[in-house]
C-alpha cells in the first residue's frame, strides 16, 4: 500500500521550484520571469505546508502567509516598474534593456 | 721624535698644496700656482729627507708605525704609517724626481688655461703616492694605489677636449681596475688568512700562518694587480696611450713612480712571496716576457713618447724579473736609476715637443743638438745610462738584475738570456731614438722652428742628467751601500745576490756591456744615414717590423677579443634581456589580468537570464559543496 | 624623542598644507626651513646615541589596540641610526634642490614631507604591524611624486612602482599576521614586538615560509635581481626629489628590511638561505652593471648602477660575517650620499637641458668645469674610489664575504670593474671633447644654490670615506649582536679570519 | 470553545523595535506631510533627519540597555527584554551596532545625494520614506533571530530598494537597473525562503535559536535538506551582498541607478546581508561550521578574485566601485570563516566600508550630476585641479577602500585577516592579500585620472550636504585608520547570540 | 490510495501547469498555466490539511494576483507571441547543463537512500489542523511582530507603485 507522505509533496516542491528557475533562465519577458517567481514562491509553500503536517508544526502554514503577503507586494512593485517600463518603450522583453552590461 | 711628525706631514704637504690651488688657483694663476705646488712636494722631500737621515746613518729604530686614525677597524685597516727604509726611499725618489718635474712643468704647462689646474692634480698626485709607499696597512695602501689611478685618468684626459685623451685616461683607469680585481682578491685572501690587513700583523705571522698554496695564491693575486699598475704583459696596453697626457705627467706618473707601485708592492709583500717561489717566478717570468715584448715593439714606434712608453714597460719588466727572483734590493735599485733617467729622457722628450711646437713625430725631426743642445746632452745621458754604459747608472742596476737573475740558474737562466736581449733592444732603441731626434739633418715640416727650452726646464734636465750618472754608485758591486740601507725593511728574507766575486761580475758585466754596444752600435749606424738606409733595414725584417711598429696589434686584439664582445653581451642583456623578458614578464603580468578582464567581461552581457545563470550554477556548486561537505 | 622625529615631517607637512593659497612663493621656503626640524632632532639622537650598546634606544611602546597587540613601538639602534640620519639629511636637500617644480608646488612640498614622516617610521618602527603600516604607507606620496611631477611616461612608471611594490609586500603582510598568531599561540595573546617575536620558536617549515614572505617583499624593494625592473622607470620618471628619495632612502628599505626582520627573525633559514641570496646579489651586481653599460639614459644608467651597488649591501648581509654586517650598513648609507648626489647633478643638467640622454651631450667639461668637477666626484664615489664613501662599505662588504663566500666575493669584486667601465665611459661621453652641440655651448655652470645643494653631500662622502669610524662605532655592536643571536641560536659559526687558511684555497696544499 | 482559546501575548519589549517604528512611523509622517502641505524638500529633509536622530536616539539607548541586561541576574526580565516578540528578535549588541551603522549609512546617504532628492521634486518625499522604511527593514533582517522574520526583513529592504533604484524615471538605464534588479532580487529572495523552508523541514524550526538547539541536541543522520537549505540561505544573502557569482546584477544597478542613492543602496543591503549572514551562520548553524566554513570562504576566493579582476578593467567608476564592492564582499566574508568570533572584525570592516562607500558615492553623485548620468573615469580626469578637496576627498576614500595603511580600510583588512587566520584559512588570506593589491591596481586608477591627468570638463559644484558628508566620511577614513580602537572595542561586543 | 490518485493526477496539473508558464509562448497561456498550478496546490493544501491557506489560496492568489497578472498582460498586448530564438550562443547548452547537473544531484540523493526530507521529531504524529482559530492563535502571539511588519511592507508597495507608475494623464512625467 502506497502512502503519500509529506515528501512526495515536497518533492512536487522542489520540482515546481525548479521549473520557475529554469523559466527564469530561458525566457525573457519580465512578465513569464515574473509569473516564475511567482511558481517558486508557491513551491516554498508547498515545502511550508507539507513539512509543518511532517513536523506537526503549525508554523509552516503560518509561514504561508507571509511569503503569500510577500509575493503579493512584490508583484505590486514588479507590475509598477513593468508597466513604467512599457509605457516608455512598448516591451516587456528585459533583453532590450542591455544598455548595462561588462 | 721627529719623524712622527714629519712623516705625517710629507703626504699633508702636498695634499694641503691640492686643496689650496683647487680652490684658488686659478685665481693666483701662473706660474704662482706652479710655484707653490713645487714648494709644496719639495717641502716633502726636505721632510721626508730629515725623517730618513736616521735609517741613512744606521741609528734608531728601522721601523716605525704611525697610527693617525682608524679606518675599518673590523679589517685592521687604519690610516696608518709605516716609516722605514723601504718607503723612506720611495719617499725620496718620489718627492725628488717629483719636484723637479714640478719645475719643469711650470715651464712646459706655459700658457696653458688651466695651469693651475694641472699642478693641482699634480700634487694631489704625490699625496696619493706617497699615501701609497707610506701606508702601514694594505687598505691605505690600496687608498694610495687607487688614487694615483684617479690622478693618472685626470692627468692623462688633462686635455679632455682630445677625445683621444679621455679615452686613454679611462683606458688607463679601467685596465687599472681590471688589476685592482686580482688585487683586491688577495687583499681579501690576505685579510681571511691572517685576520687583518696591517703589515704588523702580516709580515712577523706570515712564516707561520702561510701555506705554500695560500701563498703562492695570495702572490699571484698580487701580480695581476701589480701588472695592471706597472703595465705588464697583459694589462700594459694602456700606458702607451696614456701618452695622450702632458709630457710631464708621462715622466712622473707614467715612468718615474706610479708604475714602479706594482714593484713596490711585490717588494713589500716580501715576506708573503717569501713563501711561494712559484709565485716569485711568475712575476719575474712576466717580467722578463714583458721586458722583451715591449723592447720589440719600442723598436720600430716613431712617436718620441710612444718609445718611450714602451721603454719604460720594458724597464719595468726588468724590475720584475728583479723582485721576481728575490732580488728586491736589484729591483728597488733599478727602479731608482730608472725614475732618474726616464724622468729625464722623458723631460727631454718633453722639451723637444715644447721645441718643436708639439711635433711627436720622430721621422719629422733630426738634427736638433745644434738648436737644443742642453736637452740634447741631457738626453744623451739618459740614453747611455738606460742602455747600460759602464759606469752610468743603468749599467749597474740593471746589470745586478741581470746578475742576480743569473745566479739564479734553473729556469731564471732562460729569463737571463731574455734580459740580455732586451739589454741590446733596448740599446738599440734607445741610440735610434737620439740619433733620429738629434743627430743626422733635419726633417722638420715649414714653419717649424726648434728652440732649446727656458731655464726652468733644462735645469731639472741637468740635475736628473747629474743623478742619471752618479745614482748608480749608491750600490756597486764594491760597495752595497743601497742594500745596507734598505736591508732593515728586509728582515727576515733571504735577498737574491748576483753571484760572489769580483771575476763574475767583470764577466757578466761585459756579456751586458757587450750586449749593450751592439745594439748602441746597430742604432747609431742605421739611424745617422738617409732616411733610404732606415727603409731598406727596417724592410729586412718584412712583416715582423710591421708587428712591432703595430705593437703586434694588441689593442686591437684586445678590441675584438673583449671590448667588443663585451659590449654586445651588455646591449644584449639590456636590451634583449632585461627589457622584453624580465621586464615583459612584468608588465606580461599585469597585462595579463587586464586581458583576462577584458576578455571575461563579455561574460556581463548585460542579460537577466544570463545573470541568472551565474547565480543557478553558483547555487548548484554551494549546493553540491556543502553536500560533499556534509558528507551525503 | 624618536615619537617627534616621526611627527615632525608630518606636523611640517599640515603646516605648508595649511599656508594661504596666495603666497605660493612661501610654501617651497617654508618647507625646506621645516625640514630642518627633523634633521636637527636626528642630530640629536646620533650624538646622543650610545654606541656600544646593542640594545634599542629611546625606546617607546604603547598600546595602540590591546586586543590585538598592536603598538606604537619605536626605538633606535646602531642598524637604524645612520639611515635616520641620511634620511633627514637627503630631505632638505632633495627639497632645496626641486625648484624646477613649478605646478602644485603645495602638494609636492607635503608630499615629500609626508615621506619623510613615513619613511623615518619605516625604520624606527619596531612593531611589525606599525612598520609595515610606515612601509606601505609611503608609497602613496612616493607614487604622487613620480605621477604629478614626473616626465613622460610618468603614469606608468607611478603605477607599476606602486603595484610592484605593494605586490611585493602582500605577502610579507600574510606572513606579519602569522607571526603575530604564532606568538598568540606559543605564549596567549598577539605581539607584533620585534622585541617580542625574537623569542618565538619557529619551526623550519614556518620560518622558511616567513623568510620567503619577507625577504620578497625586501627583495623587491632592493630591487634584487630579477625583481629589478620597475626601479629604472620610476628612477627615468620621476623628479630629481624622487629620484634622489628613491634611491637614497626607499630602496634602503629592503635592505634595512632584510637586515633586521630576515636575519633578526628567521635566523635559521636566513642561514638556510645564503646561498640563494648571495647568488641573487651577485648576478645583481654583475647584471645591473653590465646592463648599466650600455644605457643610453644618465638616470637609467644610474638606476642600474643601484641595481649593482644595492647587490653589495645582500651580499654584505648574507655573508653573515662581522666585516660584511658592517659593510652593509654603511654601504646603505654610502650609496644613499653618492647616488643621491649623483641623481641630484643628472636633475641639474635635466633642468637646463630638458635631456637625460647621453648622446645628446658631449664636452661639457670645457662649458660647466664645477659641474663637471662634482660630477666626477660622484662618479668616483659611485665608482667606490677609495677615500671615498663607496669604497668603506663595498670593501668591508667584499672582505667580509670572502671570509664566509668565497667564490662569491670573487665575483662581486668584478662589478667594481665594471662599475668603472659604465661610469666612466658614460663620463667621457657627456663631459670630454668639445661641446659641438650648440645648444650645449652656452649651458650655465652650477649656480650657488646648485653648489649649496651638493657641498652637504660632498662633506659627508670625504667624511664617511676617510672617517667611517664615526658611524661604524656606533653600529658595530648592533651588527655583532645580530651575528651573536644567529650563532646562539643556529649551528651557525662565524668565521674568524686568520684562523683558516687554506680552506679557502682551492687545491690548496695544506 | 472559538473565544475559549486563551491568547498568550508574548514578551513585548518597546524598547527593542523602537527605533523601526520611529522609521516607519516618521515614512508615514513624511508622506503625509508630503500630501498634506507640499513643503519644499529641504524642510522635509529636515524632517528626516530629525527622524534618523530620533531613532538614532533609541539606539544608543538600545546600546546601554542591553549591558543592563546582561548583568541582569533576572531571568524572565532578561528573557523579555532580549528575546522579546516571541523570540523573533534579539537586542543584542550585534543589532543594536548594525542599527546605528544602518542610520548612519541613511543619513550619509541622504546627505551625499541631496542633490538627486532635490531634482525629484514632488516624488522626494517619497524617495525619502522609501529610504527610511528600507532602513527599518534592514535593521529588522540584522536584529531577528527567526528566519520568517528575517525573511520580512529582507523583503521590505529589497522591495523598497527596488523602488529607489527606479526612481528617476526619465532615464532608461534607470529602468533598467530597476527591473534587473528587481527580476534577480526577487528570484534571490524566492531562493532564500526557499531556503527557510527546506532549513523548516530539516529541523522543524524556523527560530534560528530553535534550530540550534535542535541541532545541538540531536544527531541528524540524514542532513541533506537542512544542508541544501544552508546553502540556499547563504545563496540568498550572497546576492544581497554582491558576493560572487551572485554578484552580476551590482554593477549593472550602481551604474544605472540614480547616483545619489547607489552609495546608500549598496552600503545598507550589505550591512543587512552580512548581519543576516552571521546570524545565519553563527547563531543558528555554530555546529556546521566545518560544513559551511569552506563554502564561505569559497565564496570570499570567487568574490575577491572576480570582482578584482573585473574592476580593473571597468571605464565607469560606478561600475568600478561596484566591482569593488564584489571584492570587498569577498574580504568581509574572509572574516567570517572562523564563526563568531570574527563577528567584531566582519563589523568593523562593514561599518568603514560603507561609510566610504557612501562618501565616494556622495563624489560619483556630485560628477554626476545627482541622477543617472553617465561617469567614465575620464570624468575625473583634472579633478584634482578643479575641485581640490573634492579631489583629496575621494582620493582618501578610494585609498581607504584600497587598504591602505593609514586609513580605516587597512585596518578593516588586517582585522578580518587576522581572524582567517586564526580560523586556519592560511590560504585564504593569501589569495585576499594578493586580491588587494589587484585592488590597488583599480582605484589608482581614478587617482591617475584625477591627478595626473588633465582634464577639460566641468563638474558642478557639490551642494553643501553632500560636501559636508563626503568631507566627513573621508576625515572618519583617515581617523578611524590612525585611532581604530574605540570602534573596534564597540564592535568587539557585537558578537551575535 | 486516494490521495495517491489525487496526488498524481493534481501534482501533475501543477507541473503542466508550470511547464505552460515557461514554455508558453504567448503570456495569457502562460498565466493560464500558472493559475492551474496554483489551485492545484490549493488541493494539495487540503489535503494536507491546511484549509485557511488552501482559501487564500485561492482567494488571493488565483483571484487577486493572477488577475493583475493578466490586466498587465492585457495592457501590454496579447497578440504579441513573445521571441524565444535565444541569442546566447551558449546559453542553452549551459543551461542544459545545469538541468542535467540538478537532475543527477536530485537523482543520487533521491535514489541513494541517505535522504530524509523531514527528521522525526516529537509531536509529529498528530498532524497541526490549520483551521483559522489556530493560525490566528499563532498570528497574533508570536508572530504579533511579523504580522505588523507587513504593514511596512504594504506601505511600501503602496508608495513604490505610486512612485513608479504614476504619470499625469496625459502620460508625462509628474515633474522631474
Amino acid at each position: 500500500m502506497i502512502e503519500v507522505t509529506s515528501g512526495w509533496y515536497m518533492s512536487l516542491a522542489a520540482v515546481l521550484f525548479s521549473i520557475g528557475l529554469l523559466g527564469i533562465l530561458v525566457r525573457r519577458n519580465a512578465l513569464i520571469m515574473f509569473m516564475c517567481v511567482e511558481l517558486m514562491l508557491n513551491a516554498v509553500n508547498l515545502t511550508f505546508v507539507a513539512a509543518g503536517r511532517a513536523l506537526g508544526s503549525l508554523e509552516g502554514q503560518v509561514s504561508v502567509f507571509f511569503v503569500l503577503v510577500v509575493a503579493a507586494a512584490e508583484v505590486v512593485v514588479g507590475l509598477a516598474i513593468i508597466v513604467a517600463i512599457f509605457r516608455r518603450r512598448e516591451s516587456a522583453s528585459v533583453d532590450e534593456l542591455s544598455e548595462l552590461r561588462g | 721624535m721627529t719623524s712622527e711628525l714629519f712623516v705625517p706631514l710629507v703626504i699633508v704637504a702636498p695634499l694641503l698644496g691640492a686643496v689650496f690651488l683647487h680652490f684658488v688657483g686659478r685665481r693666483i694663476g701662473e706660474p704662482l700656482a706652479g710655484w707653490i705646488a713645487t714648494a709644496a712636494i719639495g717641502t716633502s722631500f726636505v721632510l721626508g729627507a730629515v725623517s730618513a737621515i736616521d735609517f741613512i746613518r744606521g741609528t734608531g729604530e728601522h721601523s716605525q708605525h704611525i697610527m693617525l686614525w682608524e679606518w675599518m677597524p673590523a679589517i685592521g685597516a687604519a690610516f696608518e704609517i709605516q716609516w722605514d727604509p723601504l718607503s723612506a726611499l720611495m719617499t725620496l725618489i718620489v718627492t725628488g724626481v717629483g719636484t723637479l718635474i714640478h719645475i719643469f712643468a711650470i715651464g712646459y704647462m706655459h700658457g696653458d688655461e688651466r695651469f693651475a689646474r694641472f699642478f693641482t692634480y699634480l700634487n694631489l698626485f704625490a699625496a696619493s703616492m706617497l699615501a701609497l709607499v707610506l701606508a702601514g696597512n694594505y687598505a691605505m695602501l690600496f687608498l694610495g694605489w687607487e688614487l694615483v689611478g684617479l690622478c693618472s685618468y685626470l692627468l692623462i684626459s688633462f686635455w679632455y677636449t682630445r677625445p683621444t685623451a679621455a679615452a686613454a685616461g679611462k683606458k688607463a683607469f679601467i685596465v687599472n681596475r681590471i688589476g685592482d680585481f686580482g688585487f683586491m682578491i688577495g687583499l681579501m685572501l690576505v685579510f681571511v688568512t691572517f685576520g687583518t690587513l696591517s703589515f704588523e700583523g702580516i709580515f712577523e705571522r706570515a712564516g707561520e700562518v702561510l701555506t705554500t698554496g695560500t701563498a703562492t695564491a695570495i702572490g699571484l693575486l698580487f701580480l695581476v694587480g701589480a701588472a695592471g699598475k706597472s703595465a705588464q704583459i697583459p694589462l700594459y696596453v694602456w700606458l702607451p696611450d696614456a701618452m695622450e697626457g702632458p709630457t710631464p705627467v708621462s715622466a712622473l706618473i707614467h715612468a718615474a713612480t706610479m708604475v714602479t707601485a706594482g714593484v713596490y708592492v711585490v717588494a713589500r709583500s716580501a715576506a708573503i712571496f717569501q713563501e711561494a717561489p712559484a709565485a716569485g717566478m711568475a712575476v719575474a717570468t712576466v717580467g722578463a716576457l714583458t721586458a722583451l715584448w715591449a723592447a720589440s715593439i719600442a723598436i720600430a714606434q716613431t712617436d718620441i713618447k710612444k718609445v718611450l712608453a714602451y721603454s719604460t714597460v720594458s724597464q719595468l719588466g726588468y724590475m720584475f724579473l728583479a723582485v721576481g727572483l728575490g732580488g728586491y734590493v736589484a729591483g728597488i735599485f733599478h727602479l731608482m736609476t730608472h725614475a732618474f733617467f726616464k724622468a729625464l729622457l722623458f723631460l727631454g722628450a718633453g722639451s723637444v715637443i715644447h721645441g718643436m711646437a708639439d711635433e711627436q713625430d720622430m721621422t719629422k725631426m733630426g738634427g736638433l743638438r745644434k738648436h737644443m743642445p742642453v736637452t740634447a746632452a741631457t738626453m744623451g745621458v739618459a740614453t747611455l745610462a738606460i742602455a747600460g754604459f759602464p759606469l752610468l747608472s743603468g749599467f749597474w742596476s740593471k746589470d745586478e738584475i741581470l746578475a742576480v737573475a743569473f745566479n739564479a740558474g734553473g729556469f731564471a737562466s732562460v729569463l737571463y738570456v731574455i734580459g740580455l736581449i732586451t739589454a741590446m733592444l733596448t740599446a738599440f732603441y734607445m741610440t735610434r731614438q737620439w740619433v733620429m731626434v738629434f743627430g743626422g739633418e733635419s726633417r722638420w715640416d715649414e714653419g717649424v722652428h726648434p728652440h732649446e727650452s727656458p731655464r726652468v726646464m733644462t735645469v731639472p734636465l741637468i740635475v736628473l742628467a747629474v743623478f742619471s750618472v752618479g745614482a748608480g754608485l749608491i750600490n756597486t758591486p764594491f760597495r752595497l751601500g743601497l742594500e745596507h740601507f734598505l736591508e732593515p725593511a728586509f728582515e727576515g728574507i733571504s735577498l737574491a745576490h748576483p753571484p760572489e766575486g769580483i771575476g763574475m761580475f767583470v764577466l757578466l758585466a761585459a756579456i751586458s756591456v757587450g750586449a749593450g754596444l751592439v745594439g748602441l752600435a746597430m742604432g747609431g749606424f742605421i739611424y745617422t744615414r738617409p732616411r733610404e738606409v732606415w727603409t731598406r733595414f727596417q724592410a729586412g725584417f718584412g712583416r715582423l717590423w710591421e708587428a712591432w711598429a703595430t705593437a703586434y696589434r694588441v689593442d686591437d686584439l684586445y678590441g675584438a677579443a673583449l671590448v667588443t664582445p663585451g659590449r654586445k653581451v651588455s646591449e644584449a642583456a639590456a636590451f634583449r634581456f632585461d627589457l622584453p623578458i624580465i621586464d615583459g614578464l612584468v608588465n606580461g603580468v599585469g597585462r595579463f589580468f587586464k586581458e583576462t578582464g577584458s576578455r571575461s567581461r563579455v561574460v556581463q552581457t548585460g542579460y537577466v537570464r544570463n545573470y541568472g545563470f551565474a547565480f543557478v550554477a553558483g547555487l548548484l556548486l554551494a549546493v553540491v559543496w556543502l553536500l560533499i561537505a556534509g558528507d551525503i | 624623542m624618536l615619537t617627534w622625529l616621526i611627527a615632525a615631517p608630518a606636523l611640517a607637512a599640515l603646516v605648508v598644507a595649511f599656508l594661504p593659497k596666495d603666497r605660493k612663493e612661501l610654501y617651497l621656503p617654508v618647507g625646506i626651513l621645516l625640514s630642518f626640524v627633523p634633521l636637527a632632532v636626528a642630530g640629536v639622537v646620533f650624538f646622543e646615541f650610545q654606541g656600544g650598546e646593542a640594545a634599542f634606544q629611546f625606546a617607546e611602546r604603547v598600546a595602540w589596540y590591546q586586543p590585538w597587540g598592536i603598538e606604537w613601538n619605536v626605538g633606535i639602534d646602531g642598524i637604524s641610526l645612520g639611515m635616520i640620519v641620511l634620511t633627514t639629511i637627503l630631505f632638505p636637500i632633495s627639497l632645496a634642490a626641486s625648484t624646477a617644480i613649478n605646478h602644485r608646488v603645495k602638494e609636492f612640498v607635503v608630499s615629500v614631507l609626508f615621506l619623510e614622516a613615513g619613511l623615518i617610521g619605516t625604520f624606527l618602527a619596531l612593531d611589525l604591524f606599525l612598520f609595515f603600516v610606515f612601509f606601505e604607507a609611503i608609497l602613496i606620496p612616493m607614487y604622487f611624486i613620480i605621477g604629478i611631477w614626473g616626465s613622460e611616461r610618468r603614469i606608468y612608471a607611478a603605477v607599476k612602482f606602486f603595484i610592484y611594490t605593494a605586490f611585493g609586500s602582500a605577502l610579507m603582510f600574510a606572513g606579519i599576521i602569522a607571526l603575530a598568531f604564532l606568538h598568540a599561540e606559543q605564549t596567549g595573546a598577539p605581539s607584533f614586538a620585534y622585541q617580542d617575536l625574537l623569542g618565538l620558536d619557529l619551526g623550519v617549515v614556518d620560518e622558511r615560509l616567513l623568510f620567503a614572505a619577507f625577504g620578497l617583499a625586501f627583495a623587491i624593494k632592493v630591487p634584487m635581481f630579477p625583481l629589478h625592473t620597475w626601479l629604472p622607470d620610476a628612477h627615468v620618471e620621476a623628479p630629481t626629489a624622487g629620484s634622489v628619495l628613491l634611491a637614497g632612502v626607499m630602496l634602503k628599505l629592503g635592505t634595512y628590511g632584510l637586515l633586521r626582520f630576515n636575519l633578526g627573525l628567521f635566523p635559521e633559514a636566513s642561514v638556510d638561505a645564503v646561498p640563494i641570496m648571495a647568488t641573487l646579489a651577485v648576478i645583481g651586481i654583475v647584471y645591473g652593471a653590465v646592463v648599466a653599460i650600455v644605457q643610453p639614459d644618465l638616470k637609467k644608467l644610474v638606476a642600474y648602477s643601484s641595481v649593482s651597488h644595492l647587490g653589495f649591501i645582500v651580499l654584505g648581509t648574507f655573508a653573515l660575517t662581522s666585516a660584511g654586517l658592517q659593510g652593509a650598513v654603511i654601504q646603505n648609507v654610502n650609496h644613499g650620499l653618492t647616488t643621491g648626489a649623483l641623481f641630484l647633478l643628472v636633475g641639474m643638467i635635466y633642468e637646463r637641458r630638458h635631456t637625460k640622454n647621453i648622446a645628446d651631450f658631449g664636452g661639457l667639461w670645457k662649458v660647466m668645469p664645477i659641474y663637471s668637477g662634482m660630477f666626477l666626484f660622484a662618479a668616483f664615489a659611485s665608482i667606490g674610489l677609495p677615500g671615498l664613501n663607496g669604497f668603506v662599505g663595498e670593501f668591508l662588504v667584499l672582505v667580509g664575504t670572502y671570509a664566509s663566500l668565497p667564490g662569491f666575493a670573487i665575483v662581486a669584486a668584478s662589478g667594481v670593474v665594471l662599475a668603472a667601465i659604465y661610469m666612466l665611459w658614460a663620463y667621457e661621453r657627456v663631459f670630454t671633447g668639445i661641446p659641438d652641440k650648440p645648444e650645449n655651448q652656452a649651458l650655465s655652470d652650477m649656480s650657488g644654490r646648485e653648489i649649496a645643494i651638493m657641498v652637504p653631500l660632498v662633506a659627508l662622502i670625504l667624511v664617511l670615506g676617510m672617517y667611517p669610524q664615526v658611524l661604524l662605532e656606533k653600529t658595530e655592536a648592533s651588527t655583532e649582536a645580530v651575528l651573536d643571536r644567529i650563532e646562539a641560536v643556529t649551528d651557525y659559526e662565524v668565521p674568524a679570519p686568520g684562523r683558516l687558511t687554506d680552506l679557502y684555497i682551492a687545491g690548496g696544499d695544506g | 470553545m472559538i473565544f475559549a482559546q486563551v491568547l498568550v501575548m508574548p514578551d513585548v519589549s518597546w524598547l527593542a523595535i523602537a527605533p523601526e517604528i520611529a522609521l516607519g512611523l516618521g515614512a508615514a509622517i513624511v508622506l503625509l506631510v508630503e500630501v498634506q502641505f507640499l513643503p519644499p524638500i529641504k524642510r522635509l529633509g529636515g524632517l528626516v533627519a530629525a527622524i534618523l536622530a530620533v531613532a538614532f536616539g533609541f539606539s544608543l539607548w538600545q546600546w546601554f540597555r542591553v549591558d543592563d541586561l546582561l548583568s541582569s541576574t533576572d531571568n524572565a526580565e532578561f528573557i523579555a527584554g532580549f528575546l522579546p516578540f516571541g523570540q523573533m528578535v534579539v537586542l543584542d549588541h550585534a543589532s543594536v551596532l548594525a542599527r546605528l551603522a544602518l542610520l548612519l549609512v541613511a543619513a550619509l546617504g541622504i546627505g551625499a545625494g541631496w542633490q538627486l532628492f532635490e531634482r525629484l521634486g514632488r516624488r522626494g518625499a517619497e524617495a525619502l520614506a522609501l529610504v527610511l522604511l528600507a532602513t527599518s527593514g534592514f535593521m529588522l533582517m540584522a536584529s531577528s533571530v527567526h528566519l520568517m522574520m528575517m525573511f520580512l526583513g529582507l523583503e521590505v529592504g529589497s522591495i523598497a530598494l527596488y523602488v529607489l533604484a527606479g526612481i528617476t524615471r526619465g532615464r532608461a538605464t534607470s529602468d533598467e537597473a530597476a527591473i534587473k534588479y528587481f527580476l534577480l532580487g526577487s528570484v534571490a529572495s524566492a531562493i532564500f525562503v526557499y531556503g527557510v523552508a527546506l532549513v523548516f523541514a530539516g529541523t522543524g524550526e524556523l527560530s534560528l535559536l530553535g534550530a540550534r538547539s535542535f541541532l545541538s541536541g540531536t544527531v541528524v543522520t540524514r542532513p541533506a535538506v537542512l544542508l541544501i537549505g544552508l546553502a540556499m540561505l547563504v545563496v540568498g544573502l550572497a546576492f544581497k551582498i554582491s558576493a560572487a557569482p551572485f554578484h552580476s546584477w551590482a554593477p549593472d544597478v550602481y551604474q544605472g541607478a540614480p547616483a545619489g542613492i547607489v552609495g546608500y543602496m549598496a552600503a545598507a543591503a550589505k550591512i543587512g546581508g552580512f548581519a543576516a549572514l552571521i546570524r545565519v551562520l553563527h547563531t543558528g548553524f555554530p555546529s556546521m561550521l566545518d560544513e559551511w566554513a569552506p563554502l564561505i570562504a569559497g565564496i570570499a576566493t570567487l568574490s575577491m578574485v572576480l570582482g578584482g579582476i573585473f574592476a580593473l578593467v571597468q571605464d565607469d567608476v560606478r561600475r568600478l566601485l561596484a566591482y569593488s564592492g564584489v571584492a570587498h564582499a569577498g574580504f568581509i566574508l574572509t572574516g567570517m570563516v572562523g564563526g563568531g568570533v570574527g563577528a567584531p572584525d566582519v563589523w568593523f570592516y562593514l561599518a568603514v566600508y560603507t561609510i566610504q562607500l557612501v562618501g565616494a558615492f556622495g563624489v560619483v553623485s556630485v560628477i554626476a550630476g545627482g541622477t543617472a548620468g553617465p561617469t567614465p573615469i575620464a570624468s575625473f580626469a583634472g579633478l584634482g585641479k578643479r575641485q581640490p578637496m573634492l579631489a583629496v576627498s575621494f582620493a582618501i576614500l578610494l585609498l581607504g577602500m584600497a587598504g591602505i595603511p593609514l586609513t580605516s580600510g587597512f585596518v578593516a583588512k588586517f582585522g578580518v585577516f587576522q581572524t582567517a587566520w586564526q580560523a586556519g584559512f592560511e590560504w585564504l588570506v593569501v589569495v585576499a592579500v594578493l586580491a588587494s593589491v589587484v585592488g590597488f591596481a583599480f582605484y589608482l586608477r581614478v587617482i591617475v585620472a584625477m591627478y595626473m591627468q588633465d582634464g577639460d570638463g566641468t563638474s558642478p559644484e557639490p551642494a553643501s550636504p553632500s560636501r559636508t558628508v563626503i568631507a566627513l566620511t573621508a576625515t572618519a577614513t583617515i581617523v578611524l585608520g590612525l585611532l581604530p580602537a574605540p570602534l573596534l572595542d564597540l564592535a568587539a561586543n557585537a558578537i551575535p547570540l | 490510495m486516494i490521495e495517491v490518485v489525487i496526488f498524481i493526477v493534481v501534482g501533475a496539473a501543477a507541473i503542466g501547469g508550470a511547464l505552460a508558464v515557461v514554455f508558453a509562448k504567448n503570456p495569457v497561456y502562460g498565466a493560464l498555466g500558472l493559475l492551474g498550478t496554483l489551485f492545484s496546490l490549493g488541493v494539495f493544501y487540503v489535503v494536507n490539511l491546511a484549509h485557511l491557506v488552501a482559501a487564500v489560496q485561492v482567494i488571493v492568489y488565483a483571484g487577486a494576483v493572477l488577475t493583475l497578472f493578466l490586466f498587465v498582460i492585457m495592457m501590454i498586448g496579447v497578440d504579441k507571441d513573445d521571441d524565444t530564438t535565444e541569442k546566447l550562443r551558449f546559453h542553452r547548452p549551459l543551461v542544459g547543463g545545469l538541468a542535467v547537473i540538478t537532475l543527477v544531484v536530485g537523482g543520487a540523493l533521491a535514489l541513494g537512500g541517505r535522504f530524509d526530507w523531514v527528521p522525526t521529531v516529537a509531536g509529529a504524529e498528530t498532524p497541526p489542523n490549520g483551521t483559522v482559530e489556530a493560525i490566528a492563535g499563532r498570528l497574533f502571539t508570536d508572530w504579533v511582530l511579523a504580522f505588523e511588519v507587513t504593514a511596512l511592507l504594504l506601505t511600501i508597495a503602496a508608495a513604490g507603485a505610486v512612485a513608479l507608475a504614476y504619470f499625469k494623464p496625459d502620460g508625462s512625467e509628474p515633474e522631474e
